[in-house]
Formats: C-alpha cells, structure tokens, sequence
C-alpha cells in the first residue's frame, strides 16, 4: 500500500498564535482517515495548508513522494487533490450542470484538449457524477436555489466527477437528514471501492466509527493521537477534551 | 430626423460595446471596475493619434486602441490579483482619479484639456466610411462581432471557470483554476474592447479630451450594466438604450427647462439604480437572484 | 517657509478630511457597509447652512439645521436602504451600486435646487494674517483643527467609555457578544450611523466658508473619505482620521515639488500604492485573501 | 476644502445635449437657422446671457430693418464652456440643425467645434474666446475679437510703466491658459520683465490655497491669472484670502458682472478693446442707444462683439439674397471675401488674411465694483 500524500511537521501561525504545530499525517492509499477534534483545533486550516490555500511556516507537503511546498492551489489541484470546504462554496449563480462541468474542465480557453471524444467522456463523467448524487432533475437549476441537502451533494458531485485520486471533505455530512447520510455514506463507500484516498472532517463520531479507517485527533494544533477508530474513541482523556470544548 | 436617429444609433452602438466590456469584467469575472472610462479613454487617444500621425483607417484604430488598453489593463489586473471587494472598488477610483491627471498632463500624447482635435473622416481600407449611415453600419459590425466572441467566450470553458471565480475563487483554485492567469485575462479582454470602443468614439467626435473618460464616465457605464443586468448578453444593451434614450425622452417634456434636463436625467437614473438594488438586484434583463 | 505655509494649509484641509473620513470609518467598522453615500450627508448638511446663512440666520442655526439634516440622512439610507438589501442579500457590491446611485440622486436634487455654480458663505474668519515673516493663517485654521481635536477626542471617549460605545466597536468583531451585552444591533447600527453622519457636518460647514460648496461636492467627500478609510485601515477610526490628516497635507505639499495639477491626484496615488503594498492600511488588520 | 473637478455633471450632460435633440430638430422651413455654442448652464453660464443678448439685439435691428426675405431662428446648443461641450454641440448644429452660420465662445470650445464645423461647411464668429490659436483656425473661422497676444501685447507697456516686471501667472491648463503662458513668456523679456513662475490649474478646481503659497514664494510684483468664469472670482477671493496683497491681472474675461462685484476684486486691472460709445456713426449710436434703452445699463465689449457677429450675417446674407444665391456656408464664405469691410460698431471692421481682426485695446480697472479706463 503506497502513501500518496503525507504532511511532515507542519507549521503555522496566526499572528502569534499556534494554529497548526508540527503535524505529521500519512494518507494511505484506499484508506479513510477521519480529522477530529474540537473547534478551533486548526482541521480546516490543515486542509489550507495541505492544497496550497494558506503557505505553512514550516514544515512539508509530499504527493507521492515528491514536495508540493508552495506550490499555487490550483496546480496541487491538478496532480488529483480534490477537496470540499465547510462553507460549501457552490459556484452559486452557476446551474448544477455548469458546476460540474467547471470542476473538472482541464483547462479554461476556449477549446479543450482531446477534442469531441474527450468532451463526450466529460459530459457522459457529468451526468453519472450527477446521477450518483441525485441531481439530475436538478441539473438546470441554478447552485443557490437548490435545498440544503441538494447543495451537499452537488459539492461532493463536483470532487467525483474529476475523478481525483485524493479527496479532502471538510464536514461533508453535517446536517443532513438520516436518508440523505445514507446516501453520502454510500457514496464515500463505492468512491474507496474505486480506490479513492480519502480524509474528511467530520464532528459526528457514527459517520466517524461508520467511514474511518483510521482517526488522528487534533487539540490546539497539534495531533493529540492517530490510531484505529475503537482506539481514539475509547480514549477517555481525548473523548474529555473532544467533548469538554463542545459544551463551551 | 434621420440625421438624430443616425446619431443616437451610433452613439448607442459605441456606448453598447463599452457597455458589453465592461459586463465581462463585472458580470462574469467579478471584478467591479469603476475606472473603465481609463481605458475606453486609452482606446480613444490610440485611435486618435493614429489618425492624426498615420492613416485614418478605422479598422486599424480600433485593432490599435484595443492593444494598447490590453496592455495597460495591467495596472488594473494587478490590484484584482492582490485585492477583493471593497479594497478593489477603492484601488479603481484611485487608478482612475491618476489617470485623469495623467490625461490632462500629457499634452504630447493627449493634448491636455484642449484635446486632440481635427481628427481625419474614417476611412475602411481606403474607402471613406465617414458618412453617418457607413459609420453606423461599421460600428454595429463591431458591436456583433465583439457580442459574438463574448458568447462564444462565455458560454464555454472559459467563461465557465470566470463564473466560477467570481462566484468562489478558492473553490475554483481548488478545482484547478489558474486564478491570476484568468483574471488577467478577464480583464485583458474587457479592457481591450473598451478600447476599440474608444477609437470609434474618437472616429464619431473627431475630437477627444479628458473629459469623456473621467469618474463620471466609468459611473455611467457601470449604471448602463448594472441597471440593464449584468451577466447577460441583453443586460447592458438595455441597460445603453435606456440611459441614451432617457435625455431625449425628457426633451419632449415640456416642462422641464433645457438646462435643466442634466440634472433630472442624473436623478432618475441615480433612483434607478438605488430602487433596482433594493428591489431587483440582477438588473431588468437578469433573472432573480 | 513656503513647506511650513504649505504644510499648514494641509493641516486645515486634512482636519475637515480626517473628521469626515472618521464618520466614514465608524459606521464602515460597526455595520460593514461601505457607505458611499457619506459624501451626500456632507453636501446636504453644506448647502442646509449655506441656505440658512443666506437666508439671514446665524451660523449657529445653520449649523444646527445641517446637522438635523445630515444625521436625518443617515437614518434613512440606513433604514430605507441598506437594511431592505441586507434583508434579502447581502452582496456588498449590490449596496455600494444602490448607495452610490442616492449619492447621484442627491447631487441631481441640488442642481435642481441651488444650480451648478459653486457657492459660498462670506466669512471674516477666512482671510489670513502674516503671523510670522512669510507665513499667513486665516483665523478659520484655529477653528478648523481646534473642532477636529474636540471632535475627535469626544468621539474616541464616547467609544471607550460608554456602553453603547464599546457596543460599537464590539459589532463589527463579534455580533455574538453583544447579545448578552443585551444591546440591539439595530439600535447600534443607527447610532453608528446618526453618529458618523453628523462628523461630515463640521467639514461641510466650513468648506461652505473657506472654498464653497458645488452640487459635485458629495462624490469627492465620499472619494476622499473612502481614501483614507482604506490608507488608514479600513474600520480604523483612529487610522481614517490620521489618513485624511495625511491625505490632506500630501496633496498641499505635492504642490511644492511637482505640477499644481498633481495636488487632486497625489491622495489617490497614495490610495493605490497603499492597495498595492500595504492593503491592510496603516491600523488594519491583515486583509484575508 | 474639498473641490476637485466638477465630478457627475459634465459627462451626463455631455451625452444630454446630442440627444435633446428631437424638439429642435423639426426644421422650419423658409427660416434662417443661426446656431449659438456657448456655455448656458454651469459655473460659465454667465457668458452665455451675456453673449446672446448681443446677439438678441442685432436680430432685433436686421428684423426691424427688412433686411432679409427670411426670418432668423436661433438654435442654442450649450457648449458647457468644455471641449467636448463644444464637439458635442457642434455636431449636432451642424448635422441635425444643419445651420450655416454659428456663434460660439471661448478658446477650447471652438479648437474642438473648429474641425467639424470646417468639415461641414459651417461660418463660425468667436466674439468671446481669445487664445491665441483662434487666428488661421479654419478659413470658416472668424473673429471679431482681437485676440490674447492683443491683450497681452496691450499690458506690456502699461506693466513696464508701473514697474510690475517680476510676473506670476496662475493659468487654466487649456488652450487659452497655455496661449497667454506663451505670450507672456515671449513678451516680458522685451519689457525687461520676466516671469517668475507659472502654476497651471485644472478648469474646474476650486483650492487655491497652496498655489497662493506658491505665488507668494515666487515674489512677484504682479499675479497674472488666465482663466474664465466663475473660478476667477475663487481665485481672487483665495488669493487676496491667502495674503497676496500684489496688484491682480487678468484678461478681457474678467470683465463679468460677478467678478467685478467682488470686494476682493478692486483694483484689479484687465486688458480689452477700447470701447468707446460715444463714437457718432451711425451703427454704433443705434447700439448704443438701444442697448441702454433696453437693457438700463452700458454694453459691454462682449455685447458689441456679438452684436457684430450677428450683424455681420445680416450683412452678408442680404447680399447673398439679392444675388439670388443660397445662404449657405460656402457661398457666405465668398461673401465675406469678396466684401472684406463691414460697418460694425465701433468703426469700420475689416478682417486680416488670417480670419482676425484688430482694435484698438485699452487697460481697466475696477474701481468701486466697476471698471474703469486707466490707460
């Protein structure tokens, strides 16, 4: 089993303050890991800091192997980086359709490469991707008007319709509703299936026991711990701090 | 008659693509120029000197006045790169009050206040196009071209991944768009059609000056695009036809004293663009947001 | 001692910068609106004293009635305009468009209303004396800076030391707190707003006296006020204040090194540089990307 | 404090007046279509009152004489005292209006209505702008004002008399500014003057307080300020306000009405044509006795200009109807070549190759808030 994306020590502060210290995570391939901690542990900003959307004070970022260290987000995107943000960020005047296409359109002039075969494989990559999600009867809507769980879908439809080998999805499952988490379940599922790597942010520890393969646990910055799932949350001392912050 | 028709047409043709240019920067990249008067000005003084030192030929002003605005709109790619909202509509005033002292400090290039004056009749490959009538149909043959190539432009990948930008540019970094290299681009394209705009304002005048690419300028055209709709082909065209045709409309009202008609012009279409925020903020061509 | 004249006749026109662009910095930094229309409150507020003063009233009265005026103004672009937008959007583009449209509305209203010449209310107080060799000063610098350091110093300890005023500066850092500070943010947002626009009347009563008044007055009040909001670091009001402060003395002395025309120009290419390499202003905090 | 340039107006306007049009455009046939160009609204709309009651009044004297078979129609366009204002309207008398024959004012104004008019065949009379590129502008331009090296040729002498040889000049950065610019800067040295500084000024700015500091750092022994309108009475308020207590200058502009009220104003000593009403020929006594009939105050030399103007139409357009010949621009042309000297007020007007025309010039100055002959 290769490693094809790992962070070595990463570094980052914040005007003084530590939001990221000296933190090493191994993503394997076809594994699940699970991010989590309690607010402000500083999960997001390791996403930032792993797709080149903040530059790390110190420290490095490996895509099989070789340093992406400050490198621009959309060239870590390219080498097959897919990610998701807690704030969704849907191209929102777009319709579902264009959002999609925009995701994983290789280029941006006014010809793509590959000409009418490659265009064919991306529309028909369009329509599963929309299909696996559920938003076909959507596909014409604009990104705004959709409901809230629709809204969800169409983020994690954008990443697998690029057919990226790495995803990062920061809290792709809060909020929805028990049907609607099935199906994200299930989706994340048949995307490992496919050999997909995957580390999402979760702060709901069923789908956290139900994806993960593997926890690390972040406090203040830091990685507290890393292990299997029944391990990190049987830890009495991690399930205290985890759950101490979140009643503040 | 004719003769006014001809000239609000032509009129509204120029001001439609300057309208259009500056749509792809705030419509569809996002990026809310109040300095585009700058480069229409840019295009017009190109077009102008050409004329005057060369060869009045308008197809080579307008291909002259767009070069040389894309070049220059270099100095507003690079406050778009660095700055958004707020502090970009801040760093576009700014460009555009240096740019008007540079205007009318520039004697050699601009004639200062005075103007370039006595530009030549526009000719088209030698054959004089001068006339009202050919210069309208030339100036539309832009305007069609120009739309065109903004819809081919839009409507594909490019367009898809402005769009994107606009609507979240780290979600686009994330999906593997060259954010600056795009942005530049954007800006590069509305630039340089404002200024082939300006060559043929310049062609229409015979004359140009400070004074038509000032503050006010930039704020018209922005209320062209705004009030007619932004991100859409028809948007700012309504958005032209409207503001142009509003002053001759109020010229058959007869209770409102010529000197005046400035003025209520500039109140109705203030409220415009006040009432349309409130209560129709995608303009009247756009869809609801 | 022409930099010493100079540099005092940036300080007078400064303190009128640094008192309007405080007004613009307290209610950007307690209700992120980008209030554009601020220039209008000064113009309004200039031509109520203007139209008392002629009218044969004292200054006082005038004075009060701009700033029954101004403060009036305030309100209702905070009621009947930026708080339908904020309802259904909140993009701040949409609001800049529709503030900059009543700014347009306002001016159209004066042309109407006083004509587009410039006017003015004869002073005593504005004819200088030599007070040293060379050096001349009009009794109305003493008013000037001396309005601006009260001014300044009642607003800054209304801010700390009241519990409105610490509401204030809380609402733009964190919303959360003030409920259980048991303070509206609605009552805020007025008194921010009531507030900031009765800082634009001092300005605006003695550039009734010193240079005059004209309808296009209100775009560059909001011009100068939106520079140094930005130089000074936006939300700054200690920093918007000393930004106008130093916008003013900049265009005064540019005067002594370069052409007199660069003097309109020279604040606005601080404004860039600013954008350019320092965007979080001289007190701001880093701006996000 | 806070004045720049004149912000949202100009350009709203700019586009207004091509477009006002359709009320005016419905041509009455059978009349003579005249155009005025001047600014009507604005810090400038002062000249415009002033130069078309001139004008008013010669139409008053051709109507009541019969000298024409046709009716003159007056077209306003307001020119805004702008260059655009000026292209703009020009465009517009010139393709809509289609009038022969147009008055305009002010140096940038008709430097950009010049090419155009020129271009389609229009007679254009300055009686009011001076710069002195106005000279050999267009064989269809013509003044019958003398121009600025007149005025300023006609101050040398009286400034090497008073001793006023250091010179500051604070000027309008436009074609009329830079022309007395020039003037001075080749003239000054042939009195022994010299000009100690020049400080050019957009037209439309109002903060004159550094630029006092300036002129006053500079020590002359007279300022010289070169611009028009409205802004020359802030300039002398400011600079008298900002402790310039040396003798002001200016040129025939600033002999308006609101300048000359100006208590800052007095002493102020301006260059012009000699107006003298108390000439016996017959056209000048008519205007001037109507003029004060009419108006209960004395003409000015803007009157007289206009007057003139408007006159020399009705000179060459009677001629042109009695040879059977169209009114149209070409064939006034010829008219005025072929005829050369005109009755005008104030004597015989003739017209040099380069579309001027001479007069005698005299030296003003105010004195209790009128203007006064002082050389």
């Amino acid at each position: 089993m290769g490693v094809p994306f790992s962070i070595r020590g990463l570094d980052k502060k914040f005007g003084g303050l530590a939001a990221v210290q000296n933190v090493d995570l191994d993503l394997q391939e076809g594994v699940t890991t699970a991010l989590v901690g309690p607010n402000g542990a500083g999960k997001t900003t390791l996403f930032n800091l792993a797709t080149g959307h903040i530059i790390p004070d110190g420290g490095e970022v490996l895509l099989d192997g070789k340093s992406v260290l400050g490198q621009s987000p959309h060239l870590i995107a390219r080498m097959g980086v897919a990610r998701s943000f807690q704030d969704l960020r849907l191209f929102g005047r777009m319709s579902v359709r264009d959002n999609v296409r925009a995701a994983i359109e290789p280029t941006a002039w006014l010809w793509q490469p590959g000409g009418g075969s490659a265009a064919r494989k991306r529309e028909a990559a369009v329509d599963a991707a929309l299909d696996r999600c559920g938003l076909t009867k959507q596909a014409d809507a604009r990104a705004v008007d959709l409901a809230y769980a629709e809204r969800k879908f169409l983020s994690v439809a954008r990443i697998l319709a690029t057919g990226a080998r790495i995803w990062l999805l920061d809290e792709p499952a809060s909020g929805l509703d028990p049907h609607s988490r099935a199906r994200f379940v299930q989706l994340v599922r048949d995307a490992v299936a496919e050999g997909v790597t995957i580390c999402l942010i979760e702060h709901n520890l069923d789908i956290v026991t139900e994806l993960a393969d593997r926890i690390a646990f972040l406090d203040r910055g830091a990685k507290l711990a890393e292990g299997a799932p029944q391990e990190i949350l049987r830890d009495p001392k991690l399930i205290g701090i985890y759950f101490g912050e979140q009643r503040t | 008659m004719i003769a006014y028709l001809l000239n609000l047409a032509t009129l509204a043709t120029i001001f439609g693509i300057l309208a259009a240019s500056l749509n792809v920067l705030i419509g569809y990249a996002g990026i809310f120029s109040i300095a585009h008067a700058v480069f229409f000005g840019l295009g017009a003084y190109a077009g102008a000197q050409l004329a005057l030192q060369f060869i009045p030929d308008v197809l080579l002003a307008c291909l002259a006045g767009g070069a040389i605005s894309a070049a220059l709109s270099l100095c507003l790619a690079l406050p778009a790169l660095r700055v958004r909202g707020e502090y970009f509509v801040a760093a576009s005033l700014g460009l555009q009050m240096m740019a008007v002292t540079v205007f009318s400090e520039a004697h050699a290039l601009t004639g200062g206040h005075g103007g370039l004056v006595g530009i030549p009749p526009a000719t088209l490959f030698g054959a004089d196009v001068s006339g009202p009538a050919p210069f309208l149909v030339f100036a539309l043959a832009v305007l069609g071209l120009l739309l065109l190539a903004v819809r081919l432009l839009m409507r594909g990948s490019f367009g898809r991944a402005l769009m994107a930008i606009r609507d979240s540019e780290s979600a686009a970094e994330a999906f593997g768009k060259d954010v600056r290299a795009l942005k530049t681009l954007a800006v590069a394209l509305g630039c340089a059609m404002a200024g082939v705009a300006g060559a043929l304002f310049a062609f229409y005048m015979a004359f140009v000056n400070v004074e038509s690419f000032t503050l006010e300028q930039s704020i018209l055209v922005m209320a062209m695009v705004i009030i007619g709709g932004t991100a859409t082909l028809a948007g700012p065209l309504i958005g032209v036809l409207l503001l142009l045709l509003l002053p001759a409309g109020l010229s058959f009202l007869p209770f409102i004293p010529p000197t005046q008609i400035g003025a209520v012009q500039q109140l109705i279409y203030g409220l415009a663009m006040t009432l349309l925020m409130i209560f129709r903020p995608a303009g009247i061509a756009g869809g609801r947001r | 001692m022409l930099f010493l004249q100079l540099l005092v006749s940036g300080i007078q026109t400064g303190a009128i910068y640094a008192l309007t662009a405080a007004g613009f910095a307290l209610i950007f930094g307690a209700t992120r609106v980008f209030h554009v229309a601020h220039g209008a409150a000064f113009a309004l507020a200039g031509y109520s004293f203007l139209a008392l003063s002629q009218a044969g009233f004292p200054w006082f009265v005038g004075a009060g009635a701009a700033l029954v005026v101004a403060v009036a103004f305030g309100l209702f672009m905070d009621f009947l305009v930026y708080r339908p937008i904020q309802r259904h959007e909140g993009s701040f583009f949409t609001v800049f468009v529709a503030a900059f449209g009543m700014s347009i509305v306002v001016q159209s209203l004066i042309e109407l209303g006083f004509g587009r010449g410039f006017v003015v209310v004869a002073s005593p107080l504005t004819r200088a004396h030599e007070v040293l060799p060379g050096l001349y000063l009009a009794d109305i610098f003493w008013v000037a800076v001396g309005v601006a350091l009260l001014l300044f110093g009642a607003v800054t300890l209304f801010l700390e030391r009241t519990r409105i005023g610490i509401g204030l500066r809380a609402l733009s850092e964190n919303p959360e707190l003030l409920r259980a500070f048991g303070l509206s943010s609605r009552r805020l947002s007025m008194v921010a707003f009531g507030l900031g626009s009765a800082l634009a009347v001092p300005g605006a009563v003695l550039t009734a006296m010193t240079s005059g008044l004209q309808p296009a007055i209100a775009a560059q009040v909001m011009l100068v006020s939106l520079a140094a909001a930005v130089v000074g670091g936006i939300g700054s009001l200690r920093g918007a204040a000393l930004a106008g402060l130093l916008l003013g003395v900049v265009e005064n002395l540019v005067v002594s090194v370069l052409d007199t025309q660069w003097s309109a120009a020279a604040g606005f290419v601080v404004l860039f540089a600013f954008i350019l390499f320092k965007p979080s202003g001289l007190f701001g905090q880093a701006v996000a990307r | 404090m806070l004045h720049r340039r004149s912000l949202l107006a100009a350009t709203a306007l700019g586009l207004a007046s091509p477009l006002a049009a359709p009320r005016l455009a419905r041509a009455q046939a059978g009349s003579h279509v005249i155009g005025t160009l001047f600014p009507m609204a604005g810090p400038n709309a002062e000249y415009g009152g002033i130069f078309t009651s001139g004008i008013q009044l010669a139409i008053e004297h051709i109507t009541a004489d019969k000298w024409l078979q046709k009716p003159i129609e007056l077209r306003a366009q307001d020119s805004q005292g702008t260059p655009q204002g000026g292209a703009v309207g020009m465009t517009k008398l010139a393709n809509v209006d289609r009038a022969p024959y147009v008055l305009l004012g002010f140096t940038g104004v008709s430097k950009a209505a010049a090419p155009i008019g020129t271009r389609n065949k229009v007679v254009m009379i300055n009686g009011g702008g001076v710069g002195p590129d106005l000279a050999e502008l267009s064989p269809y331009f013509w003044n019958v004002i003398p121009l600025v090296n007149q005025e300023v040729q006609a101050m040398l002498p009286w400034l090497q008399a008073q001793k006023l040889l250091k010179i500051a000049l604070v000027y309008v950065d436009d074609p009329l500014g830079t022309g007395v610019l020039a003037e001075l800067k080749n003239g000054l040295p042939g009195i022994g003057g010299q000009l100690v500084g020049s400080f050019s000024i957009p037209p439309a700015t109002q903060q004159f307080a550094a630029i006092a500091a300036r002129v006053r750092d500079s020590k002359p022994d007279a300022v010289y300020f070169a611009s028009y309108g409205a802004q020359q009475s802030q300039i002398v308020k400011q600079l008298r306000d900002n402790g310039i207590s040396q003798p002001l200058l200016t040129y025939s502009g600033g002999s308006i009405p609101s300048v000359q009220a100006l208590p800052e104003a007095e002493g102020l000593v301006l260059s012009g044509q000699a107006a003298d009403w108390t000439r016996d020929d017959a056209v000048t006594k008519r205007f001037v006795t109507d003029w004060r009939a009419k108006h209960n105050s004395e003409p000015t030399a803007y009157h007289q200009n206009y007057y003139n103007g408007m006159r020399l139409f009705g000179l060459l357009a009677q001629g042109l109807e009695k040879a059977g010949k169209p009114v149209d621009g070409e064939n006034l042309r010829e008219e005025w070549l072929r005829v050369k000297r005109f009755a005008f007020v104030g004597g015989e007007g003739v017209f040099e190759e380069r579309g001027t025309m001479s007069m005698p010039m005299q030296i003003n100055q105010v004195r209790g808030g009128r203007s006064q002959k002082i050389a």
